[in-house]
């Protein structure tokens, strides 16, 4: 099923928080826009994030049993922009969706998907340490790749590299 | 009355009342003055050291084998290079290279007990072999109750073993010692079982006696051919020793993709490789005990050729033919297990003891009563 | 005086006296008195270890020693099934079942607090006279009836088996002995089986 | 060591300790038993130990033999692949994906260049490249599941299978080495194509390669698949039901050996895969529980053995239509990529390796996410291991076929 089907299916069954569809489009000169590649994209809203996750998986026109992936960006070191990004896949049809939520810096905490898919477990506890994203409601929000006393959140943008480590310094 | 009956059948008494020491002792152009005891004691040490020396070579002789044989196995070749053919001498450098290793205590560690351990491993084993006779006329340490007292010296190598386990402080180490503690004591039973089928067969405990009661048939009338239970008794018997003997697929105390290395974790240089020669050395001492109990120990058809020809049991080259038959077999025997070992995955500690309580033992009971009712039939029918 | 120290102590008094009862026996009777020196002093040495000892396990390895010892006498008696037994049933068996029970249990150190130097020097002064004394009574004895006029038992295997299985000796006791064995064997397992019927299996839940 | 001995059937072993826990554990109702309860005793397996397959540790907490719990601590081999993502122009990042799934790295670099290519939408890869692609890509799948056999083997105590199977590995890296001069770390698919033609003979070698394997496969899986003892040391151990395997997010042959029919080539395809299988070059290997019960170790083993044969299918196909041309796009010398977002998952030996690709229109990507396989893979490991012998979690660790450097990454 193509992404704008699904978002209409997901409409038509009721589902709240979604925003859109963020589809490719090729560049236009007119508007100065120079497009953009790829696949697209489910804008969801963050704070319904549970509930739609769970009517993904339990729909039974799209039943998305598998969480594959979850994960964050952040594009910009002077934005506020940081994105969640969610990959689900569905073994009966076939198809995939990814899902893209954004959240302010300045607040980041999202619901924990533990509870609709198990897969989300170690996923959110490297997107929660790598990002500095809370996931409310985690089971057992421990760092997982980092040690456990590691400062800051190393894939965002902002992040400066330490110079020491335990009096290692790392120069 | 055996004793009598074994006398008979090679027409002179099987323990010639002196053993290695004393000829070696008998040779020496002795001065009258030097004390009694200080000869005793001389003959004793003197005696030892030839013993060990002769043991260790023959272990020694097996750890290569083992590598050729994993080698071929594999598809390698294995030691090739040092010693020129064939790297027979890789044993040679790997006990030199073993010798120089740092020898390292763990610590926290009971460093006694952790020094104690190889050695009660290595002396237990190597006194069990004290009691194989070389020949009908040599011999170390005259056992009449030759089999028990293999069984009982060898079972002390468990405590060596869990004192080594217990004494590492490590976790693995202790693991080990338990299932090797565990294993052990359930398959002494099985092995200690499948024993008395042919010691009923043969009536008698010592060796040279059991080997003694086997010659007929031209060096052919092994005991594994004269009653039908002594074959499922062998079969039980192999897969005891090799629970005892902590060789694959019954290796768990060492099991190295579980337990590291088992009760030998954080033992290294010397130390290590005395635990090494307790294995190889109870694998000969179980392959041989299995070749004088159920295929003849020194019989064979061409010790039965040089009867024939004439030749003294006492006399020198029978006494070598002698002594390579039951090397031979023996040989054969550890390369069965070697052979199994490079086969086999690894069982499981509720399977192996499943076995030993569950299956084996009773089986093991059966062939016993079996063997002795087959005994006791052929004495009814035919005297 | 410090645990360190202590340990010292009584390991070097432990160390003289067997070798003075070693040296007495060589002394007096030669080879043979020797190696009842040792085996004596060994089998007692070990019973005190296993006193002094703080940890159980070290304890029950210094078992080994006595057994071992013991087993060394019957030897020099000349009764190799007697000592083959010992070491099989006692080494082989009952101290690998003591170790495999003491060796889970955490190692409570402040427990075992009994030998304290006062004890201890009366215990290893005590121990020593006794090696002493033993070494003289059994060399004594050695004397009145030296080791090669002993009668050799040859094939003790037979005559153990006779011994069992004769009318006028054991045979009843034997036996009787063997039954218990069995009827508490069984009883046992009757007693630690796993009762399945208990509880439901897990696809019930 | 009381409860190693149990009078139970053998075949519900795990049920049968499953449910000696809930005894223990409620205290309402007097249970009469005499095991004799000891302390508990946790246990370090790893970061060095021979079981974890690399530098990974698990706490086991044990109950004697009886494993009672288990948590899984990662991070011993991060390399912080991602950040370099965001910092290496996008050529230059194909090396660092050889290092995650060390024992795949051909699969990675196909993965890597298919997110890239997804954000590139004129460009066209030419058909040669694509079956060299294919061809590549199976080969190296059967040395990765040749290296899952044979330590597999290794953890169950068969040391010698290890050997065999390393020996056929070695012939694939030595056509990989004539291929592109590497042996591990090939970088050998590039965006837009691959970077070197097979040299002369070399698809007639793989394709004699193709007929040695497929006599040695049925010695190899004889000698240790079909195994009794590997059996009954890997069946009814680690079971994953179909619907636990889904939750979980597994995928590649953890998830077909629970018994889910699934697999990317097949059923969302890419490269030649789609063609091949419509040709019937290829089937899926689902575990079917045939010596066990459905999704225990010896399945997810089993699925692996097959796959083995099935790539080879795959790559006799491959040989068959395979013919000249080139073997490159048309991609420039430094490569721009244009914005724009992607996530492209293909199917690796060990399950879905996920590649979420960022684009600004730079030289460099804005963000670059792996979704290893054996990351999601090994965390079902501490929902299995409570109630098995400590043999058993090793066996369970195994049949994960996991690869640090890619949960680390």
């Amino acid at each position: 099923m193509e992404l704008q089907a699904i978002h209409d299916t997901l409409k038509a069954a009721g589902v709240v928080g979604l925003l859109g569809c963020d589809e490719p489009r090729p560049a236009n000169k007119k508007e100065k826009d120079p497009g953009r590649a790829g696949m697209p994209f489910l804008l969801v809203d963050p704070a319904e994030i549970v509930p739609l996750l769970t009517a993904c998986r339990d729909e039974s026109r799209l039943q998305f049993d598998l969480l594959i992936d979850l994960t964050a960006s952040d594009p910009a070191a002077d934005g506020d922009d940081l994105w969640v990004l969610i990959q689900l896949l569905s073994l009966k049809y076939r198809h995939r969706l990814a899902i893209k939520a954004h959240l302010p810096k300045s607040a980041l905490s999202i619901a924990s998907a533990t509870a609709v898919y198990r897969a989300a477990n170690w996923h959110e506890r490297e997107c929660s340490e790598m990002f500095g994203i809370t996931f409310e409601g985690h089971p057992d929000p421990r760092k997982i790749l980092l040690p456990d006393d590691w400062k800051g959140f190393p894939l965002r943008k902002d992040y400066e590299f330490p110079t020491e480590y335990h009096g290692i310094s790392c120069e | 009355m055996i004793q009598e009956q074994a006398d008979a059948v090679l027409g002179h008494p099987v323990h010639p009342d002196s053993n290695v020491f004393v000829r070696i002792l008998e040779w020496l152009p002795l001065p009258e003055i030097i004390p009694g005891w200080v000869v005793t004691f001389g003959g004793v040490m003197l005696g030892m050291s030839i013993f060990l020396a002769v043991m260790s070579v023959l272990v020694m002789f097996c750890v290569w084998l083992e590598r050729k044989v994993s080698g071929h196995i594999q598809c390698r070749t294995g030691p090739m290079y040092a010693g020129g053919w064939h790297g027979w001498a890789q044993s040679l450098a790997d006990g030199v290279k073993l010798l120089l290793k740092e020898d390292m205590i763990p610590k926290d560690a009971d460093r006694t007990l952790f020094w104690i351990a190889p050695a009660i491993v290595l002396g237990s084993i190597f006194g069990a072999m004290v009691a194989f006779p070389l020949s009908y006329d040599w011999w170390f340490g005259r056992m009449d109750l030759g089999v028990f007292a293999i069984l009982a010296l060898s079972s002390t190598t468990t405590i060596g073993v869990v004192m080594a386990g217990w004494a590492s402080a490590s976790k693995w180490s202790l693991y080990g010692a338990m299932r090797e503690a565990a294993q052990v004591v359930a398959y002494e039973i099985p092995l200690g079982l499948s024993l008395l089928a042919p010691l009923f067969v043969l009536g008698t405990f010592s060796l040279t006696e059991a080997s003694a009661m086997q010659s007929g048939w031209f060096g052919m009338k092994w005991a594994i051919f004269t009653n039908p239970f002594l074959l499922p008794a062998f079969l039980i018997y192999v897969v005891a020793a090799l629970a005892e003997t902590k060789r694959a697929p019954f290796d768990l105390p060492e099991a190295e993709s579980e337990l590291v290395a088992g009760f030998m974790t954080e033992y290294s240089g010397i130390r290590w490789s005395f635990f090494f020669f307790e294995e190889y050395a109870a694998m000969l001492l179980m392959s041989v005990l299995g070749a004088f109990f159920w295929f003849g120990g020194f019989e064979s058809p061409l010790t039965g050729a040089l009867r024939a020809s004439g030749m003294e049991d006492t006399s020198l080259v029978f006494s070598l033919v002698c002594f390579g038959t039951v090397l031979f077999k023996g040989f054969v025997g550890i390369f069965l297990m070697m052979w199994l070992r490079w086969t086999l995955p690894r069982v499981r500690i509720d399977q192996v003891m499943t076995m030993g309580y569950k299956y084996l033992t009773p089986l093991a009971l059966f062939c016993v009563l079996g063997a002795a009712s087959w005994e006791a039939l052929q004495h009814l029918i035919f005297s | 005086m410090s645990i360190l120290h202590q340990q010292r102590a009584f390991y070097g008094l432990l160390t003289l006296a067997i070798l003075t009862s070693v040296g007495y026996g060589l002394v007096s009777h030669g080879a043979e008195g020797m190696a009842f020196g040792f085996f004596s002093s060994f089998t007692i040495a070990g019973s005190l270890m296993c006193i002094w000892e703080r940890s159980v396990v070290r304890s029950a390895f210094s078992l080994m020693a006595t057994f071992m010892g013991v087993a060394g006498l019957f030897l020099l008696l000349g009764s190799d099934f007697l000592a083959m037994a010992q070491i099989l049933i006692y080494v082989g068996g009952i101290l690998a079942l003591i170790l495999f029970g003491v060796m889970l249990t955490p190692p409570d150190l402040g427990e075992r607090s009994l030998p304290r130097i006062g004890g201890t020097l009366v215990l290893v002064l005590g121990g020593a006279s006794l090696v002493w004394k033993h070494v003289m009574d059994a060399t004594e004895s050695l004397a009145v009836l030296p080791v090669e006029e002993l009668t050799p038992m040859t094939s003790q295997d037979q005559s153990v088996g006779l011994a069992f299985l004769h009318p006028e000796q054991y045979v009843v006791a034997f036996e009787l002995a063997a039954f218990l064995l069995t009827v508490a064997l069984v009883a046992a397992v009757y007693i630690a089986r796993r009762r399945t019927a208990d509880f439901e299996p897990e696809e019930a839940a | 060591m009381s409860n190693s001995t149990s009078n139970t059937p053998e075949k519900d072993h795990k049920s049968s300790y499953r449910a000696e826990e809930r005894r223990t554990l409620s205290s309402g109702e007097e249970e009469f038993f005499f095991d004799v309860k000891t302390s508990d005793m946790e246990v370090n397996m790893g970061p060095q130990h021979p079981a974890t397959h690399g530098v990974m540790r698990v706490l086991i907490r044990c109950d004697g033999e009886l494993v009672t719990g288990s948590q899984v601590h990662l991070g011993y081999l991060h390399r912080c692949a991602e950040k370099i993502g965001e910092n290496v122009e996008w050529l230059q990042y194909l090396p660092y994906t050889d290092r995650y799934d060390y024992l795949a790295a051909m699969n990675n670099n196909l993965g890597y260049s298919m997110a890239v290519e997804a954000l590139m939408p004129g460009l066209e890869i030419p058909r040669r490249a694509v079956l060299l692609r294919t061809i590549n890509v199976e080969l190296n799948r059967i040395a990765s599941h040749l290296v899952a056999y044979g330590t597999y083997g290794l953890d169950i105590g068969a040391i010698t299978p290890f050997l065999y199977a390393f020996r056929e590995r070695e012939w694939i890296q030595a056509l990989f080495e004539k291929i592109c001069g590497a042996r591990l770390t090939y970088s050998y698919i590039r965006i837009g194509g691959v970077f070197n033609d097979a040299p002369p003979g070399w698809l007639k070698e793989v394709g004699h390669f193709c007929d040695v394997f497929e006599e040695k496969w049925k010695e190899y899986r004889d000698l240790l698949a079909l195994n009794h003892i590997f059996i009954k040391r890997t069946a009814h151990v680690g079971v994953i039901p179909k619907d636990m395997a889904i939750d979980f997010g597994l995928t590649g042959p953890m998830l077909r050996g629970s018994g889910v029919d699934f697999d990317l080539r097949r059923d969302m395809p890419y490269m030649a895969y789609g063609e091949a299988y419509e040709a019937g070059a290829f089937k899926v290997p689902v575990g079917s529980g045939e010596k066990g019960e459905l999704g225990d170790s010896w399945d997810r083993f089993y699925v692996r053995v097959e796959e083995m044969m099935e790539s080879i299918k795959l790559v006799r196909w491959c040989l068959g239509v395979i013919e000249d041309g080139p073997i490159i796009g048309e991609i420039p010398k430094v490569i721009k990529v244009p914005a724009g977002e992607a996530y492209v998952g293909i199917e690796n030996p060990r399950g879905e390796l996920g590649h979420y690709v960022h684009s600004d229109g730079g030289k460099v990507a804005v963000r670059c996410r792996v979704r290893g396989p054996s990351f999601t893979n090994i965390a079902v490991v501490e929902e299995l291991m409570p109630g098995t012998l400590l043999a058993d979690s090793v066996a369970i660790i195994g049949s994960t076929d996991i690869v640090i450097g890619e949960t680390d990454r």
